[in-house]
């Protein structure tokens, strides 16, 4: 048979969202790749243009909707840069807790979207039923099981409620344990090994120069971690370790995301005690008024007067779940935002798939690109 | 630190038979869930029924829900109309725009009561309407169960929602406390024409209109023409909606901080 | 790396294509250049400086210019950088920064459809996010947001 | 070993319908009607009527075997709303895909892609009237009946192959190819590892194979005989770890990615038909069929239709043994599947051939003779 | 300065005792169900579908009328979904078929064809670049089909309905019969969305 083009997408089994790769395939050997986005273009940046600064955080649990915490972290960060803010410390420690939770929670959906990619049916339950218990414990202080509005520009919304800490333990107690469950189904199985060792290798190099970051960089030996690198928020005040392993390749990046939620417990039992310790308050004292959040009548119909509120660009940057996430926000002075820019880890991994694809065959795809961890809401934002 | 690079090598262990071990694995969570799986059969059984809550039971290997979930769940807003002040806030903080303030019977005629009407189409469940409320009216239930076969049942009028509030669901008990160094309204005197727009329409009734002492004509200069009273807020009871500062005609009125 | 390490490194290689180098909180400062001096900057960004990550690059219309921040991290020095061009509105040129970064090249793309930044020599300068065709550049100060058309439902218990 | 047979049965209810119009329209000319040929030829059809509706009712009720024990390792419960447990609940699904519209792509050659289904069923049901499932119980006792099973069973990839071609569609077409591959490919390790077992019993009549075991299973002395007939029947089956063709990551649901309907139904059913068959001969030649060991007690094998009870349950817990790989086991590669094929399996069902040629020699079998039994039931 | 912090104040006065604290609630033990009643639950539904349809063969003696109700219950118990995810709702979606609430328990089984599928769940916010995408998996599914607009964005574009991208509402694009409002809402919500399709379906009447 001659080299044929075939659409992988956007309705695939293997896209977890709405993209497509076109794939030409010479038999079952892929040839070249061209992935196409933005079937979930919903124009985030520019709704943020027209909300209030502490109303883009709603559009920031949508943006990338399998780590909602750790978008709107990033997004705080940079806004409260812009607007000279500074959240108390509990806060910080909060947001810690809720950027880690959320990393085990994204990793498990990674965990049941990838195994289920390379044929494994029943750890893909195994994985959801472990991020049932994750999500319980955010909408036990947050109210919702995916999209929080849990932080607010200048600290967090509420602090956690009575008994929290002793049933977060309990569910780190069990996940710690389900961890070794899940390698015996994976690693333990030699299929899988024949399935995922040496496929969709990128090396160091390539991994930098087509920046590509996060567990897949990690995998390839290349220890960059924002949290460790540039810490932010109570980061350099936990211990923790950078997972890193130097295959390239997809069992690599399944051992770096394991070994990530290992850790993750690691530091969630280190914020835990810290929180227990140490109550305050979660809100900063010096806002202006239009952000002293609950109350804020804002000013939709453009009545309010516009006071003079200094200017400012806000930068920051996080290690979320799929990598290094970046927001440039500028404040203009006025209640919107004037612009607000982010950078997606998951964009760039998924633009570097001509160097992890080709050469492979076809049926190497979806676990390659499972192991990539695509989340399309924040690519396409 | 003990370790610097945590899984740098791969695990390479040698399995005895390529399917052992996945298969163990199997057989164990199938020994477990065999007689009570983790499902929980939903039309029949609820994760907010009380047989659910309380303390988490993922020792036994059945992990059934975490603790107080359902407390602050946000789902439908209940309202409650009669200490409803229609006060506009939630509309105001609403990023989606889904309240609409429509009139319901019992305001006077002059000032019409106005509660929040929300489309469940569009809300996005932020609770940033239910932070706003100063009352504590409009607050948020566990209910969650809004399919429709028609767009138009997404709209719940005030008294579809005082209904829900009448179910008496669990709601959401947090409450946000009002930050401390709140802005104020503040008066520009010389701009005030005393026309009473604000203490007519403030909600919460805090706007009193005080007379002024008319002051004497200068020869030569004119006085302003308006009626010599001023209003005088009460910070207490002021909600900070802002609807003085919306129906003043001469924008006398503004945000700022009170000495 | 502080700003100062930066225009030190830089002034000899851009000269007057360099504009300042400005201090920013929590990065090694913001490069301020002219578009002219643009693949030098790059060049020496990536090759003498260290700045082998790519990160994104930001448009921003300020009505009258556009501007563009280029975000790159050095995984040497463990720090951002910013590099920051103003562009004029009429003609938004610049040397396309994929040669350099191969990483560029959907970040350029984006930037190109949503601000309209053209980059020269760029190697496939097409739609990324909106479909082919599309002939609006949605991120300018002048392409406004409405509310879609009502639907012509009512609640029913008013 | 006495008692009704399938055919007997069968006969039974021919002749007493024909007897029974004879004596309500007592005609002169209506002698024809008892006549033992007229009579033979509707019990025939009789008979067939029986083998569909037990095979479709037992494919039906492995569907939901294997959902239920699927939802359990899965640590759910799986269908269980539709009738009692959800026994219901594929007979729901059946009804419905034959009430569906059935959509025939543009471009697709009509030919093959409405044949390729109803052949695939049909060639799988046939292979229902030759398998023994107790002394009796069976249709044509031929004395090559496992020849002629293996031989309908390796019709199947051509037909795949045609509606996969035929539905127009890269996905479908990669399926097909694929499944002509894998099916070809394990032929060979499977009908050498039925070898072993002529070996071992002398007969390739299923009945006299199974009847050989009465003193000994097979699965002991001809283990490495089982292993690659499991194996290969996995692949036959398309069955994870070796559903290739259906692979539902990659290949959007495989062949039959452009059926619906009542064809798609079909398939379904095939596939089902063919796991049971799969199970069934598992159960025959290597686990004693329908007998069992003489230390039961008695009572367990001496009541009606005894031997068809442990035969099904036999037949149910290898298929058990199906699901319990299915949920635990990625899916492999088609080149490693293709590897494992050529370069493992074969050498290995030669080597359980030459095993059962040694034991044979040796006459040493009821040493590895695990479960020793006395059959006769 | 008192604090202007968030606080967690607990109500001061459950208003209907509808609060309540965790020190008050029961430990929680084994659903109280037994293992074999609950699997039963919902088999007495069959029953009167089986009477529905002896009772319309007794007195209408069409055909059908007879068939229409049996047709109906096995069209309404064996709802196969297409598998396809376009955001965050299909987190939930694929959450309903997880292990906690796991929606196979109705029949609904995600089938990656579309022409296997009888139900489209639009589970997520639908974009002009998708749009014409959708309308042919919506035509390629096989009559009769039912369309649920899963959440806020497809029900009317939801809090990006205002974007230049997004379809406000994906009833603009192809018929919908069951709407499920949330953002994203629950996986109960979606189940009770299915539910209420099944009760469209049982009074289904071509």
């Amino acid at each position: 048979m001659s080299e044929m083009w075939i659409n992988m997408g956007p309705q695939h089994p293997m896209t977890h969202g709405l993209w497509n790769l076109r794939v030409k395939l010479d038999g079952e050997i892929v040839v070249d790749v061209d992935p196409e986005i933005g079937y979930l273009h919903r124009g985030i940046e520019k709704i943020s243009e027209d909300r209030h600064y502490n109303e883009v955080i709603t559009l920031m649990d949508r943006c990338c909707y399998v780590a909602g915490f750790s978008w709107e972290h990033l997004y705080i960060l940079a806004a409260e840069e812009a607007l000279h803010l500074a959240p108390p410390e509990r806060a910080e420690y909060l947001r810690v807790l809720c950027d880690e939770f959320q990393r085990i929670g994204s990793h498990l959906m990674w965990y049941a979207a990838f195994v289920q990619d390379i044929g494994l049916m029943s750890p893909f339950l195994y994985g959801m039923r472990d991020r049932d218990l994750v999500l319980d414990l955010y909408q036990s202080y947050t109210g919702a099981r995916m999209t929080y509005e849990y932080m607010r520009v200048g600290g967090v919304r509420n602090d956690l409620p009575p008994g929290f800490s002793a049933e977060a333990r309990q569910v780190l107690d069990w996940l710690s344990r389900r961890f070794d469950e899940y390698d015996q189904l994976t690693l333990g199985s030699d299929i899988f090994r024949k399935r995922c060792d040496n496929l969709g290798i990128l090396k160091a190099n390539d991994c930098v120069a087509h920046g590509v970051t996060g567990p897949m960089l990690r995998s390839a030996g290349v220890k960059r971690d924002l949290r460790k690198d540039r810490p932010y928020s109570a980061y350099d005040r936990v211990e923790f370790d950078v997972a890193v392993a130097d295959g390239a390749d997809v069992t690599a990046r399944y051992l770096v995301r394991l070994e990530e939620m290992r850790q993750a417990v690691r530091i969630l039992r280190q914020v835990l005690d810290w929180l227990d310790k140490n109550p305050g308050p979660v809100m900063a004292e010096e806002l202006p008024r239009w952000l002293g959040a609950p109350y804020a009548p804002i000013g939709r119909e453009g009545y309010l007067l516009k006071r003079n509120f200094p200017k400012g660009v806000g930068f920051s940057a996080v290690e979320e779940p799929h990598g290094e996430a970046v927001a440039y926000v500028v404040n203009e002075g006025g209640e919107h935002p004037y612009r607000v820019k982010f950078r997606s880890p998951v964009f760039s991994n998924i633009s570097a798939a001509r160097k992890y694809l080709i050469g492979y065959h076809v049926a190497d795809i979806p676990p390659i690109m499972g192991s990539v961890d695509i989340c399309i809401g924040e690519v396409d934002r | 630190m003990a370790q610097e690079l945590t899984a740098t090598e791969k695990p390479n262990e040698n399995p005895i038979l390529w399917v052992t071990r996945p298969m163990a694995t199997a057989a164990r969570q199938f020994a477990k869930s065999l007689f009570r799986p983790s499902t929980i059969v939903y039309p029949y059984e609820r994760l907010e029924d009380p047989k659910f809550r309380g303390r988490l039971k993922v020792a036994s290997g059945k992990p059934f829900g975490v603790g107080q979930v359902w407390d602050n769940y946000r789902g439908v807003h209940a309202l409650n109309i009669a200490t409803c002040i229609s006060c506009n806030l939630c509309a105001f903080s609403c990023p989606d725009l889904c309240i609409d303030m429509v009139t319901v019977p019992g305001g006077d005629p002059k000032h019409p009561k106005k509660c929040p009407q929300i489309d469940y189409g569009k809300c996005s469940y932020c609770g940033f309407c239910s932070d706003a409320c100063p009352e504590g009216c409009l607050t948020m239930t566990t209910r969650y169960e809004l399919s429709t076969t028609k767009r138009s049942e997404m709209i719940y009028s005030p008294q579809k929602l005082l209904e829900v509030f009448q179910h008496k669901l669990p709601m959401n008990p947090i409450r946000l406390a009002r930050p401390a160094n709140e802005d104020a309204i503040l008066l520009e005197p010389l701009l005030c024409i005393g026309c009473n727009a604000c203490a007519r329409d403030c909600p919460t009734q805090c706007i009193t209109m005080l007379d002024i002492p008319k002051p004497e004509a200068k020869p030569g200069e004119k006085l302003p023409k308006r009626i010599w009273k001023e209003p005088v807020v009460n910070d207490s009871d002021c909600v900070r909606c802002g609807t003085c500062i919306s129906v003043c005609p001469k924008e006398c009125l503004f945000w700022g901080t009170r000495r | 790396m502080q700003p100062d390490d930066l225009s030190r490194h830089l002034a000899p290689i851009l000269g007057d294509r360099l504009i300042a180098v400005e201090p920013f909180p929590e990065t090694a400062g913001r490069v301020r250049f002219r578009r002219e001096g643009a693949l030098d900057l790059f060049r020496a960004m990536r090759d003498d400086l260290g700045f082998r990550h790519f990160s994104t690059v930001a448009g921003i219309d300020w009505v009258d210019h556009r501007e563009a921040v280029y975000v790159l991290w050095s995984d040497d020095a463990k720090q951002y950088v910013l590099l920051s061009v103003d562009l004029p509105a009429g003609d938004p040129r610049i040397e396309s920064a994929s040669g350099i970064w191969p990483s560029a090249n959907w970040h350029e793309r984006e930037a190109w459809e949503m601000v309209d930044l053209n980059f020269d020599h760029h190697p496939d300068l097409r739609h990324l996010l909106m479909p082919d065709g599309y002939t609006f550049h949605p991120l300018l100060r002048s392409f406004k947001l409405h509310e879609p058309e009502e639907l012509e439902v009512k609640a029913r218990h008013v | 070993m006495s008692g009704a047979t399938l055919f007997s049965v069968s006969f039974d209810i021919g002749s007493a319908i024909l007897r029974g119009i004879a004596s309500v329209f007592p005609m002169p000319e209506s002698g024809w009607i008892t006549n033992p040929d007229v009579i033979l030829g509707l019990s025939a059809v009789i008979f067939a009527a029986i083998l569909l509706a037990a095979s479709m009712l037992n494919t039906i009720l492995l569907i939901w075997w294997e959902r239920k024990l699927l939802g359990r390792i899965m640590d759910r419960r799986g269908a269980m709303h539709v009738g009692y447990a959800g026994l219901l609940q594929n007979f729901a699904d059946g009804l419905k895909l034959f009430r569906k519209n059935t959509v025939q792509p543009r471009e697709a050659d009509s030919l093959g892609f409405y044949s390729g289904p109803v052949t695939y069923m049909v060639t799988s049901l046939i292979i229902f009237g030759i398998l023994p499932i107790s002394s009796g119980w069976n249709g044509g006792a031929l004395p090559l009946t496992l020849l002629l099973a293996l031989a309908i069973f390796s019709f199947a990839p051509l037909f795949i192959f045609v509606s996969a071609w035929s539905s127009n569609n890269k996905y479908s077409l990669m399926g097909g190819m694929r499944s002509a591959a894998q099916m070809i490919a394990y032929e060979v390790p499977i009908l050498l590892a039925v070898v072993a077992v002529v070996i071992v019993s002398g007969s390739f009549d299923l009945t006299t194979i199974v009847y050989e075991q009465q003193n000994y299973w097979f699965w002991g002395p001809l283990f490495v005989a089982l292993i690659v007939f499991v194996a290969g029947m996995l692949a036959e089956m398309e069955r994870i770890p070796f559903d290739l063709p259906e692979a539902e990551a990659e290949l959007v649901e495989g062949w039959n990615t452009e059926y619906g309907g009542m064809l798609f139904a079909f398939f379904m059913l095939a596939d089902y038909l063919r796991a049971l068959i799969g199970s069934i001969l598992v159960v025959l030649l290597f686990l004693g069929g329908w007998t069992l060991p003489t230390w039961v007690p008695s009572g367990l094998t001496t009541f009606p239709l005894a031997g068809i009870f442990w035969f099904m349950v036999k037949t149910y817990a290898v298929f058990g043994l199906f699901v319990w790989i299915r949920a635990s086991l990625p899916r492999v590669r088609t080149d490693q599947l293709l590897r494992v094929g050529w370069n493992r399996m074969i050498p290995l069902s030669l080597l359980a051939v030459f095993l059962a040629a040694v034991l044979v020699t040796v006459k040493c079998l009821p040493v590895f003779g695990c479960v020793p039994s006395a059959g006769g039931m | 300065m008192t604090t202007p912090a968030a606080e967690v104040t607990p109500p001061k006065s459950s208003p209907d005792g509808a609060f309540r604290l965790e020190a008050e609630l029961p430990m929680v033990t084994e659903p109280a169900v037994p293992f074999l009643e609950i699997e039963a639950l919902r088999a007495k539904e069959f029953i009167p579908a089986a009477k529905e349809a002896l009772g319309a063969l007794i007195a209408e003696q069409g055909q059908a009328r007879v068939i229409r109700p049996v047709f109906n219950w096995a069209g309404r118990n064996s709802l196969f979904p297409l598998h396809w995810g376009l955001a965050c709702c299909a987190i939930e979606f694929a959450a309903a078929f997880g292990a906690r609430w796991d929606a196979e328990r109705f029949g609904v089984v995600p089938r990656s064809s579309p022409r296997q599928c009888d139900l489209m769940i639009v589970n997520g916010t639908v974009t002009w670049k998708v749009a014409h995408k959708l309308i042919t998996l919506y035509e390629q599914m096989p009559e009769p089909k039912w369309v649920i607009a899963m959440g806020n964005c497809a029900t009317g574009g939801g809090p990006f309905r205002t974007a230049y991208s997004v379809v406000p509402g994906v009833d603009k694009l192809v018929p919908v019969d069951v709407y499920i409002a949330g953002c994203p809402p629950r996986p109960e919500a979606m189940l009770d969305g299915i539910l209420k399709l099944e009760e469209l379906i049982r009074e289904r009447k071509e």
